[in-house]
């Protein structure tokens, strides 16, 4: 018999809908905390650029109220180094490998996309961060202008051939919009969506916490910011959403995929319990029993019906 | 902690515990012991666990603490009150529910000679309580503790009762010594003495000057924020002489050279 | 001695700068927590309608991650009700009256102002609720376009001429644009936000938890988020910011001031603590003296300043 | 709870307290006393406190929970475990700090007859645990109480301890009566009998039938999820057929027709 959790969304096929977020778990797997691997259907690398990047100095991460704000400024080895060393690691682990790539100019985008080429079959999905700057636009992210956001995706899907997933920022207008223009250019799914934008003061030395003055927040405070996004996004297409941000509870995962998430990436979360996507994969299945459902696939989307569980009109 | 046991060196879990005894040592700084659910890990000194109250979503993050000690399945840990989670943990009665993370970081391997000095900034004497348990085998240790002074006196009572020889620096003079553990320290120090330090960067930075008295070897446990303790998040992150490393997983014990030697700061 | 927490913001003179937000204590001022009041520079009054609305069915408050959801839906008795029965009670208190007002069409908002002006002496200010929708624009919020945002303000400029802030929706592309076309068309202040936009899901009845589907988001989880909307607006306009969202503990309030907020609104933490707007003033008094500073308005944006406190250049 | 003391009727006041003791009764219910700093508010039944873990802000709201008992500066509640904040309260050890906001409500007037029938569900029985003192008056109390059955023993066995006379209903009739209380206030209440009801909202308004039977006042308890618990967030709004209201200040003891009885619906 099929597993109830098996699924396939945006190109891939996974074990279980849970996939573990870009930039909070290692990517060697020796690191991974005993158990912290159960109910995890894929894992997304750290954001790769082109260029190695030693990422940004001074604090990187700050707890905030349920939540957290980081400033990491995509630490990473670059491209090639990602290819030798760190992919065949993921690979390894036996799940698909989900290539989170960030670039500051539309030629660092092709660059990436022309090397993973080279080591197609362990690259399960590429993931497009566009919540980075956008060189030529004064910084300003690839994700919150239709203009950049539809260059970049079209072009990542002419070099790109395989399944192509556009990480969306959620300073965006419309998630809506954006997640259609994704689809138009060519996504195979929306993650929706990234960190949120935030600051912090330094009361004491009277400036901001972060070197960059902006930081992302993540972490429960955001879930039902993140549920409403992907509830807009999950209205406005016909591909898969992904659903993440905030996840930090089994019934939070439950809810994205009743709102028309297909999978659910976690992140924050993961910081205090490794444990938890085995715990949302046993909540789905259980979820799957009471209900008489064959698959979590038969989920997605229930709470968009019109009709609630007992027949009557939603409220 | 027992170093006659191999060392766990797999990676860290989560565990649950509840808090098993708080102990006031002064105003700023606590003895606490942590019981928890299940096996009891090996750890080595200078290992450290994320701790947290379980059940609430804030405070959110695990603090990092090192072990004090273990015995039976309870840990212990010293801490000093610093902020909002550290002030939180300190008020919990006990048989409030904890989470645990760890054991975390690479810990201080074996001394290569048998003069080994370890020198404390205030709560930076936590890792190395485990390690007297060397000075009954060939290792001689000498103990050497900085603290501001007044306030500060039931804390190095506690110190005495676990290095009894340790040597007492303070900034105001108030207790043992007036001046700092690092001048104190180059005050014997000398070829063939391996060094260790915990405590904040500037001593740590400062303790450098070791080398010239002709310590080859001198460690040091690193602090930053952390958020995953696994080596994922890349919060702890600091430029070294050889790249960029973690605190959490390729430290927090660091050779003074990699982190301090160089120009490319930390 | 003048008192160091004294300002003038937008307007009206405040004996401290911290002002309870719209819609989260009583009307009537023998329901105030003993102590509550103590601390507090001013008032807003619940969100005004022109005519009565009894606000939404079904549940109207859920708990979130360090943070409440809310679906009230405006419920209030309408203008001619505020100006017989509440307005003077408010004035009672001897605190400035921010009068928050809501509108769904432009001869509302025409109406409410046009009634206000026969009790000109109590309205401390009138405080435009933006967020509220725009029904000849398909029911999307005021505040969200920069062509219906102009117009709410510029109408209400024309009628109304005593203070005027506008309340702005975080749900905007841009705070620093929205807050710069607030002040060109007359606003005196801006508050820098209102709730932010999320949903929950009822995971036992496959439905969203609100009757209304989306609700506001408030309390401790938005703070990092408000704060840089807070830090956006006022790096985009010389009118006061007014900072609202999430804070608290008192050094919350102290960010948002340093930051650029001229006074704040404390809302969600006064239902778990009615104490802080009291313990928001002693932070700031002892900030003050720590400093040698003499009042409060030179603690207004300090962190915005090239130059932290010890010279160094900001990180 | 002392009638014969004049009631508090001002603004309800933020308190910090203490977990002073908790026990368990059955699977699902909790005894517990919250141990007051400061001077004890005077309070009277039907009257409710919000709580909540003080230094923590997920769980964000305090839980209405009625009062049960006041003794000395320790004020005792009986809550159900039904959600996270309830489940966490549950689990907190003595010492645990705490926060009230209260009392808050109406309460329940002097009854006007000198017949005064209680009518329970589960943990309904609560704000009428402080009525207890009426039998030893001119009041006559009759308690009825309805439980689902098995596993409520402990908490049946409690409620007898205090209204020894109290009728049991169980749904699985495996404790008590078999039936619903509704059922049995039914089958002797007549004209002359006052009904406080106080329960889930079915039940409260199946007790409507009542007034068939003669009942002139009948005056219920409403649950509605609050935040601010003073009157200013609306969030506990309902309509009745005098407009709308709230749950927490103009409440939460309402008369049965109000807010059952008209078109309006609740
Ligand atoms: C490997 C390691 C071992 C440590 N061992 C000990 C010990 O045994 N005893 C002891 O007293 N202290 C120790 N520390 C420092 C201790 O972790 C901090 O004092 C503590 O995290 C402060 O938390 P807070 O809630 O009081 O401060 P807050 O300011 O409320 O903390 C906010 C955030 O910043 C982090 N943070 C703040 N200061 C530090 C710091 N100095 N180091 C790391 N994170 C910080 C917190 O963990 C939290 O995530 C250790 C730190 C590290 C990295
Ligand atoms: C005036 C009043 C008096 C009450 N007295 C008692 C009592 O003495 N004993 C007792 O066991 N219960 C009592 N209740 C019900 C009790 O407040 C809820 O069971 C409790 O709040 C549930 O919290 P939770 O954390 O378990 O649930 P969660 O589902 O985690 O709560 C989420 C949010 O919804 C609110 N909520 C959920 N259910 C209810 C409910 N039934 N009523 C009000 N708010 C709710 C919570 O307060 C919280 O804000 C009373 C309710 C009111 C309004
Ligand atoms: C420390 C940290 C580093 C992150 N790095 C990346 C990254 O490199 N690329 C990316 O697309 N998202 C990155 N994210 C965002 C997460 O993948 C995730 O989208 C976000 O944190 C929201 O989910 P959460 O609330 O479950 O954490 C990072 C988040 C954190 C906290
Ligand atoms: C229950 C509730 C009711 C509110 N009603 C109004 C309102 O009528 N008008 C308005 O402008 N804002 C209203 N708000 C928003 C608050 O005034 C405030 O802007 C928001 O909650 C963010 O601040 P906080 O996080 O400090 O609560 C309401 C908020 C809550 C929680
Ligand atoms: S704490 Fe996350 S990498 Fe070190
Ligand atoms: S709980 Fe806020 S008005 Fe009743």
């Amino acid at each position: 018999m099929e597993s109830s959790l098996r699924t396939n969304v945006g190109g891939v096929n996974l074990e279980t809908p849970v996939i573990v977020a870009s930039g909070v778990w290692p990517m060697d797997p020796r690191l991974w905390p005993a158990g912290s691997m159960e109910g995890v259907g894929a894992v997304c690398s750290k954001g790769m650029t082109f260029e190695p990047r030693e990422g940004n100095r001074g604090f990187r991460i700050m707890e905030t109220y349920a939540g957290i704000l980081n400033s990491i400024g995509l630490q990473n080895y670059g491209v090639e180094h990602f290819i030798a060393k760190e992919l065949p690691l993921l690979d390894n682990s036996c799940r698909p490998v989900i290539v989170n790539i960030a670039f500051e100019t539309l030629e660092d985008l092709r660059r990436i996309l022309e090397r993973l080429k080279v080591c197609r079959s362990m690259v399960g999905v590429v993931e497009m961060n566009v919540s980075c700057p956008n060189v030529s636009r004064g910084g300003l992210s690839w994700g919150v202008h239709t203009e950049s956001l539809g260059n970049a995706v079209s072009m990542a899907r002419q070099v790109w051939e395989g399944p192509l997933w556009v990480k969306l920022s959620p300073q965006v207008p419309s998630m809506g919009e954006f997640a259609r223009l994704s689809q138009e250019c060519g996504a195979q799914a929306v993650v929706v969506g990234n960190t949120w934008l935030g600051m912090a003061i330094d009361n004491d030395l009277e400036r901001p916490f972060f070197e960059n003055v902006f930081a992302g927040l993540s972490g429960p405070a955001i879930f039902p910011l993140a549920l409403r996004a992907v509830w807009e996004a999950a209205g406005a297409v016909n591909i898969p959403v992904i659903g993440c941000g905030g996840i930090a509870r089994p019934g939070d995962a439950l809810s994205m995929i009743l709102a028309g998430a297909s999978a659910v990436e976690v992140g924050t979360a993961l910081f205090i319990d490794s444990g938890l996507p085995a715990s949302i994969c046993r909540e789905l299945e259980a979820n799957l029993t009471k209900k008489g459902l064959a698959s979590v696939r038969e989920l997605v989307g229930r709470a968009r019906n019109d009709q609630g569980e007992n027949g009557e009109k939603s409220r | 902690m027992d170093r006659s046991v191999a060392p766990m060196k797999g990676p860290p879990a989560d565990r649950r515990g509840s808090l098993f005894f708080s102990r006031s040592l002064g105003d700023h700084c606590v003895h606490m012991g942590v019981e928890l659910e299940g096996l009891t890990p090996k750890a080595i000194p200078g290992q450290f666990f994320l701790i947290r109250e379980r059940g609430v979503l804030d405070p959110l993050l695990g603090r990092p603490l090192a072990l004090v000690a273990s015995k039976g399945n309870v840990l212990e840990f010293l801490f000093r009150i610093s902020g909002r989670g550290t002030a939180r943990l300190a008020s919990l009665p006990p048989g409030a529910a904890l989470e645990l993370r760890g054991p975390c970081g690479n810990g201080f391997p074996e001394p290569v000679g048998d003069e080994l000095v370890l020198v404390a900034g205030t709560l930076g004497i936590a890792p190395f309580i485990g390690i007297s348990s060397f000075s009954s085998e060939k290792v001689r240790i000498t103990a050497v503790l900085g603290v501001p002074g007044k306030g500060w006196e039931k804390f190095v009572e506690w110190c005495l009762e676990r290095f009894p020889g340790i040597r007492i620096n303070s900034d105001d003079g108030s207790i043992g010594r007036h001046g700092d553990p690092v001048e104190d320290t180059l005050s014997f120090v000398g070829q063939g003495h391996e060094v260790w330090g915990c405590g904040p960067e500037a001593m740590l930075r400062g303790l450098g000057r070791v080398h010239e008295k002709g310590c080859e070897k001198l460690l040091v446990s690193l602090e930053k924020r952390m958020a995953c303790g696994t080596g994922g998040c890349l919060g702890c992150s600091i430029r070294t002489g050889s790249g960029m490393k973690r605190v959490c997983v390729d430290g927090p014990v660091f050779e003074w050279r990699e982190v301090f030697g160089g120009a490319h700061g930390k």
